[in-house]
């Protein structure tokens, strides 16, 4: 039987030491009335038809080249990570409870802990949440929690990513918090600090930076920071890690730095995968460690005073604070903290700063040929890392519906999103692609403006 | 502890193999808005980072190296196939954002996915988008509350939830704004009725049941409670977890609950990773439905009578939760759930109920002989079953963690500990159909062998673990009290010293 | 420096404690005019580019459904066997010399020995040789020196692989070893018993019975290791092991069995790739075990009795017995035997039959709907197993051209071999062809053979 | 020794997975011709499978998990990123009869490593096909004995072979039919060029000769010695198993060699699997050309202009000394090697050649510094040196093989032994390129506490090693002299019990 290895002689000899005669005596206390008839579904694979149908369905999904970004970046990511991560011994091994068997996992995440902290310059990380969005509800709700005194209203700037905003309201709506957008300015597509001025008083409990922002474009992050600090806001920093070999982190942000970052992970070493799975960073000062959500580890010894992992601060998770715990999570993304752990060690500072700086090189260059077509124009003035909107001539559905068939993802719609933004797409080139690559992007658009709209 | 990444860092060392070529465009970014000094990231070659990572894997006891009987997380063997399916580029290079044209195989897995998870639970809609259990909880329990909104029936503030539930139940109800209410246990292990009775009123939001719950047993009246509860007005939510020991005998749909979530990590073998990624889903019935959170996947029939799958999204469910995850869950797990599912069919899914259920009866039966104490003595095991070592604690001195840590030096994982809590000194034991019977016999052993020692040499087990067999397993029992008061939680240079 | 981990401080310290100034001075011993120029090599790649190219490439040689046996088989390769076979500890370790750190890779070996010594019905086996034909070569060698009265002519017959043919060829002709080629029947496709009758009492030293042979044909194998044994001749056995699963085993042959069993174990686990690497595998009963070439694995114990594995009966290696070893081979082909262990692990006696009658059903469901194509029948006459010779109408050629073009891999050309053969094709479809496979096969080649030439 | 798979077996389990469908045809093959009773294959379940292969992996050492300072035999770092792609579905599944057409991408890239092949070797031109370091030697050996034949000069019976050459050339030679003469060595650790000079004469085929030599020492008078041969009307074979010390500085055919082979896992980093899979590609001077082993991939220009790339076959070699492998070698081994070439061009190459020679002479250094005596205490370390332990021997009674038993309970895989066994008592000692400062200092550590240990206890070193720390690493010294005696080579159902 797939995955079942007993034989017939071991079930007579099992169900002889139950006492019963069949397996289905085993179920008598479901009461009858509730047993359903044969499920349909579709009839079994072997795994050699399986795994044909799945090759038929993976090739129908590939290639093309890549321009979206929009919160998914697709990186190289070296041989090595994934091949050591799927070893069995990660992959299959439950949640670290028992720290003495499970001394691999466990310091994979202390030093997991040390490289997020280090790379968003906080005291302390914790193991991993889902993903950036669901991230960024956490870092939400435990912001009010640390902030009782103030009341739960929640700054977020439109700049932030749309679906990050949703996932928020999710997570907090039913939690009496009032989130309010804050708009960007239209001209350079980032927060005007007189935006927040009508909050000025207002004891708002947490202001969310976006760093770079949705649009790729960067946020005065020190003078934002500021000002929510003189409110005495917790400012939650939202990051991409992998821009953090280059910019400068939350902890650093203005004054006294952010108290909170997070962001999602998937840029140090996870596939793109359609969308997951990914895992979410929150990391924060020392001050707000007690609320923090999600797993941590810690450094501990034994009775002989050899170091070792162990869960810790478990005090604040549900399976022991059950209703007051910080957060309803339990599994979160273990998997994708070891890869990113790995591949952060392969590429090193050195190397995380370079791909950082050839990705914003690579879409610099790529702004600079599209924009280079007529009619075709950036939608912001402000700065931009790594990722920027541009405005199309034409409608930006079809064109980039055009560009698929043609074998490129040409970016991302932010009419979407943003009514006002209808003509503008939000692309990104990384790493990833070469010269020839961003010409033939730039050639096709060419192509693609021009053809009559029927073809 | 072996020594950290970080420990074995050289400055100036890299993986020039891994770096772009320094970009010929000078970095245009307003120096304001740079970092100063490079963050604390290990310098290391890239044979000593497979070195330090394999030879840190090799300390982990994990399902492919360990009989691991622990009870509610159902560790049971995860194909490979599943794994190197959803690993193929066409899967993974794939952009959340790129068009539905070029997503429609793995769009129509996730589709028939939903339709296969319709049907095992006997639910009307599926939504594949939460992240975990505990995701699909909340997305369950939103739906309860959204659903009790639409009606204006705002007074509803309280969440039910047996004593012995998990406690994302409790934490999760929470977050959805709901005061908890505990319902006791009686001594068969069943929900106790009349307390339920007593609870329920027109501030019952709902119900959160887990069927077999927790402590490995069926619960026998689950249509009564069912009744009472929607009597009053409230919902019934089926913690899934507990699925895989049940699955093609009985639906959580026919068993009158209107949410459900699935843990595709339990039940449908995707592996834990160490602590995730898992996935989710949630099905609902009729009523439910429309708050499902998004995105959902939808088959069309397109002018060409091919069939066309799309994501719905607020304007084809404005009644929705909303979003809880940035794209649309953790794809590549459903994917691997998928794969299984197929691989297994609807006779393999009974046949999964049926030998975890045999397993767990037979090392029950096998522990009863030898004289452990069973917390349930009287019903069938479920695919897990408890024990209580509270009479060996009470005679030896020692406890179930005692018992625990010396079977890691047996190569077996302990199984949950004081879980539920309340069986005293207890051990929850899944052993998963995947496992043989020699397995099981050998597990016994050790057990039969510990509590001979327990008798024995007491003071031993209070020192286990004493050598795990994995390399470098000669650590001993951590210290917890010790990691939480002084909380030691990432690399300090100065700590080498 | 990729994959070179050392630091400028490093340098200095490690040049300073052997005292030179630098690295160029370690090469003073090589005398100058001797240093070369800057080699002309295709400037480095990183892991990023290089992947990119080796995809564009692998890509280009994919796709297509293969119907060519000829010695190298499409299996279902099951994906926990590379999955487990490739972990660093397996792939990265080296003939286990010191046994005392390398018990997996001993064990397995001893494993993978006993299985096919059980496939082959033989006492004992090695632990692997190159490939098929150059294991064959060994087999010849080896039958030459455990038969020193016999005359240096071993009996080779025509239905046994070209191309093993030739690899024999090569191996012995400078050891003085005469190969003489049996002809097979042309009616049958297989040896006929008569074709021995002029080597009766002529002390040749070894007959090889390939079963199947070369074109599917079962040969009379017990007639034929009789008529052997009875000359005092080796008998070895050629076999594809995937076909014991079902097929009578080399040991069980005649009265007597055969000697010598010996074969490509590719089927068990090796992807095609081209060609390689597969393993060739060598058996033998228990009194030609000295003869035996290559390495071989046995139990032994500790000193407090516990019992491991160890690399045994040097005496017949070269690193000891240097010219005067069983052969000159060294490393050979581990990891792939690794593979063969886990995929026979995986299928078992039941799983291997059935993959050997799925294969076989296969292919005579194909044969069927091929010879249902006016124009083509089967060349022979013989029973087949899993592989069948075909006559065309029309050069093979060109048709076979046509099917590639066209997706299909339509088989191998019998004419590039045997010049009487010049209108066959040999072909196969193993278990991994569904109907509509095979449907689509005999589709095309309809239209192959109506098409005219020139298309 | 862990249970074998064999034990775990049990009549009737089975993995349906993994099985087609019994076939709808019934099996139409007389009864005379099949297997009367199932071969002996275990009958495990998949996770068994997973579970015990992959406790088996751990039991070893390896380059992923330790330092491996194997002298001769390269265990340098495996580059992952050839073992993936050379992976790719593309290339493993491609059949090696298929149409020249669906291959262009592997010819291209085989093609593409002649070109690599010879430019590094300075030789005129490459064949892919023999398998392995010792198949590629006597690809060159009997390219050699073919040459002469050619020319009628078939009174050429003897190669000759330094006293310090590896097994592989001497069985070779033989194997080619040759009679091995041996030259001896030199003080120095140099080929005795008068002993040559005395050695050679109408008789001689060639001289197979490794340079850097087995001693860890360039052979300085290596030119002179090909003269010597060549005046004698013999030709040069070069084992390249010692090219990764030179790469980039120095060419074989610079060096007047006629035949090299290389051994792409050691000089390029392909992994050894366990004892294999190699590839032993041979390149030679046009005098050779014509000899070489089929099949070579030639590429053409065709009418398009576009590169087309063929296997050569007889009718293009008509004087070739035939096929080595079945097909053409081992073509994913030569892909892996191809990546590795490409990643690291010639300046990689140059470097690793650099780096090498910088690890070995530093430990050498410290090595000797510690008092250890090198086997040639004047001469530069190539990429490896030898240290002999004749003096610890005589002064504490332990051998070099206690020495490297001990080594492993260090952690560290040992030296290889006793070759060449002109050095007594000797360790023959090759960090390679990819290794840290640090591991080798550790290394250096380790042996001289060893030693101390030799002075202090040597009881304990007679008993090495003591815990390998390997899972299961609990095994003594294995008793070689017992297991040829009386040769325990299959499991065998009695063994059980
Ligand atoms: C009974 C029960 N409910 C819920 C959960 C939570 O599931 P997850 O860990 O996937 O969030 C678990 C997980 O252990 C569980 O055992
Ligand atoms: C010097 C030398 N020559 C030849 C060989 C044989 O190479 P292979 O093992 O690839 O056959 C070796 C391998 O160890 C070697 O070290």
């Amino acid at each position: 039987m797939p995955f079942i290895p007993h034989t017939s002689a071991e079930i007579d000899e099992m169900l002889n030491k139950i006492g019963v005669l069949s397996i289905e005596t085993l179920f008598e206390e479901v009461p009858d009335r509730l047993h359903c008839p044969p499920l349909d579904l579709s009839p079994p694979l072997g795994e050699m038809a399986v795994s044909r149908l799945m090759r038929e369905r993976a090739d129908a999904d590939a290639g093309g080249l890549c321009f979206i970004g929009a919160g998914a970046y697709e990186h190289h990511i070296p041989a090595a990570v994934w091949e050591i991560a799927s070893r069995g011994e990660f992959l299959t091994a439950y949640t670290p409870y028992q720290a003495e068997a499970s001394q691999g996992t466990l310091q994979v995440l202390y030093e997991f802990q040390t490289m997020m902290a280090g790379l968003t310059a906080m005291d302390a990380s914790n193991a991993s949440l889902y993903d950036g969005g669901s991230g960024l509800g956490e870092a939400v709700l435990m912001a009010v929690r640390a902030n009782p005194d103030h009341n739960k209203v929640v700054l977020i700037p439109a700049s932030v990513h749309p679906h990050y905003r949703q996932v928020v309201e999710t997570m907090t709506q039913d939690q009496g918090i009032e989130i309010i957008e804050i708009p960007f300015d239209p001209v350079e597509g980032r927060v005007a600090l007189k935006s927040l001025a009508s909050f000025r008083g207002k004891k708002v409990a947490a202001l969310v930076i976006p760093q770079p922002n949705f649009f790729g474009i960067l946020e005065e992050v020190d003078e934002l920071t500021d000002w929510a600090k003189a409110e005495g806001a917790v400012v939650i920093g939202l990051v991409n890690p992998l821009t953090l070999g280059l910019l400068k982190p939350p902890g650093e942000w203005g004054e006294e730095g952010a108290d909170i970052a997070c962001g999602d992970g998937q840029p140090l070493g996870s596939p793109l995968s359609s969308g997951g799975p990914y895992f979410g960073f929150l990391c924060c000062k020392q001050k707000l460690l007690r609320q923090m959500p999600g797993r941590i580890v810690g450094r501990t010894e034994d009775p002989s005073g050899r170091s070792g992992m162990i869960l810790t601060l478990q005090a604040r998770e549900q399976h022991i604070r059950r209703s007051r715990a910080t957060s309803n999570i339990c599994t979160s993304q273990g998997i994708m903290t070891v890869a990113a752990v790995i591949h952060l060690s392969l590429l090193g500072p050195e190397g995380l700063a370079k791909v950082a700086a050839m990705c914003h090189a690579k879409t610099v260059a790529l702004v600079n040929k599209l924009t280079a077509i007529p009619g075709v124009s950036r939608q912001f003035t402000g700065p931009f890392f790594h990722e920027a909107a541009l405005r199309l001539p034409k409608p930006t559905a079809a064109i980039l519906a055009q560009l698929s068939r043609l074998g490129i993802q040409g970016g991302y719609r932010l009419g979407e999103a943003y009514a006002k933004l209808d003509k503008a797409i939000l692309i990104c080139a990384t790493e990833t692609k070469t010269e020839e690559d961003l010409d033939f992007y730039a050639d096709t658009l060419v192509w693609a403006l021009n053809v009559k709209e029927s073809f | 502890m072996t020594t950290t990444i970080f420990d074995a860092s050289r400055a100036g060392r890299s993986n020039r193999q891994h770096a772009p070529q320094d970009s010929q465009t000078p970095l245009d970014i307003p120096e304001r808005f740079l970092r100063k000094t490079p963050p604390l990231l290990p310098q290391v070659g890239e044979l000593q980072v497979v070195r330090h990572f394999t030879l840190l894997s090799q300390m982990n006891f994990s399902v492919d190296t360990q009989f691991y009987p622990l009870g509610s997380c159902t560790m049971k063997y995860n194909p490979r196939i599943c794994h190197v399916l959803a690993s193929l580029p066409g899967f993974l290079n794939r952009h959340p954002l790129a068009t539905e044209g070029s997503g429609q195989g793995v769009l129509r897995s996730l589709y028939e996915l939903q339709e296969m998870l319709q049907e095992i639970s006997g639910m009307q809609a599926v939504s594949l988008t939460p992240m975990a259990g505990a995701q699909g909880e909340f997305a369950g329990v939103a739906m309860i509350r959204a659903y009790h909104r639409s009606r204006g029936d705002e007074g509803r503030t309280e969440m039910l939830v047996p004593d012995a539930a998990h406690g994302t139940n409790p934490a999760t109800a929470a977050m959805c704004g709901y005061t908890v209410r505990e319902i006791p246990t009686n001594a068969q292990g069943d929900v106790d009725l009349d307390a339920l009775q007593l609870a329920v009123g027109p501030q019952t939001a709902g119900l959160m049941l887990t069927n077999p719950s927790t402590l490995g047993v069926f619960e026998r009246a689950v249509e009564r409670m069912a009744a009472i509860v929607h009597e009053a007005g409230g919902l019934l939510y089926y913690d899934g977890a507990n699925l895989n020991a049940v699955t093609g005998w009985v639906r959580p749909g026919d068993m009158g609950f209107d949410a459900v979530h699935f843990n595709v990590h339990k039940t449908f073998a995707t592996p834990h990773g160490g602590g995730g990624p898992g996935a989710g889903p949630v099905g609902v019935g009729n009523r439910l439905a429309p708050f499902l959170p998004l995105p959902v996947v939808q088959k069309q029939i397109r002018d060409n009578g091919r069939e066309w799958f799309s994501w719905m999204s607020e304007k084809d469910l404005p009644q929705s939760i909303g979003r809880l995850s940035t794209f649309a869950g953790n794809v590549g797990i459903l994917l691997r759930a998928h794969i299984y599912l197929r691989m297994i069919g609807a006779e393999g899914l009974k046949r999964v109920a049926e030998f975890a259920t045999l397993n767990a009866n037979y090392l029950m039966a096998r522990l009863t002989e030898a004289g452990f104490a069973v917390a349930f003595p009287k019903r069938r095991a479920t695919h897990e079953f408890i024990i209580t070592l509270k009479r060996e604690a009470d005679e030896f001195g020692i406890s179930a963690l005692d018992f625990a840590k010396r079977l890691l030096d047996f190569g077996f994982h302990a199984p949950t500990m004081y879980f539920p809590s309340l069986v005293p000194e207890c051990l929850l034991i899944e052993p998963t159909e995947t496992e043989t019977k020699e397995t099981l016999d050998r597990f016994a052993d050790a057990m039969i062998a510990i509590r001979q020692e327990a008798r024995d040499y007491p003071q031993r087990l209070l020192k286990a673990p004493l050598a795990v067999p994995v390399p470098g397993g000669g650590i001993g029992r951590l210290d917890a009290t010790r990691a939480a008061r002084k909380p030691d939680l990432i690399w300090k240079e100065s700590a080498v010293l």
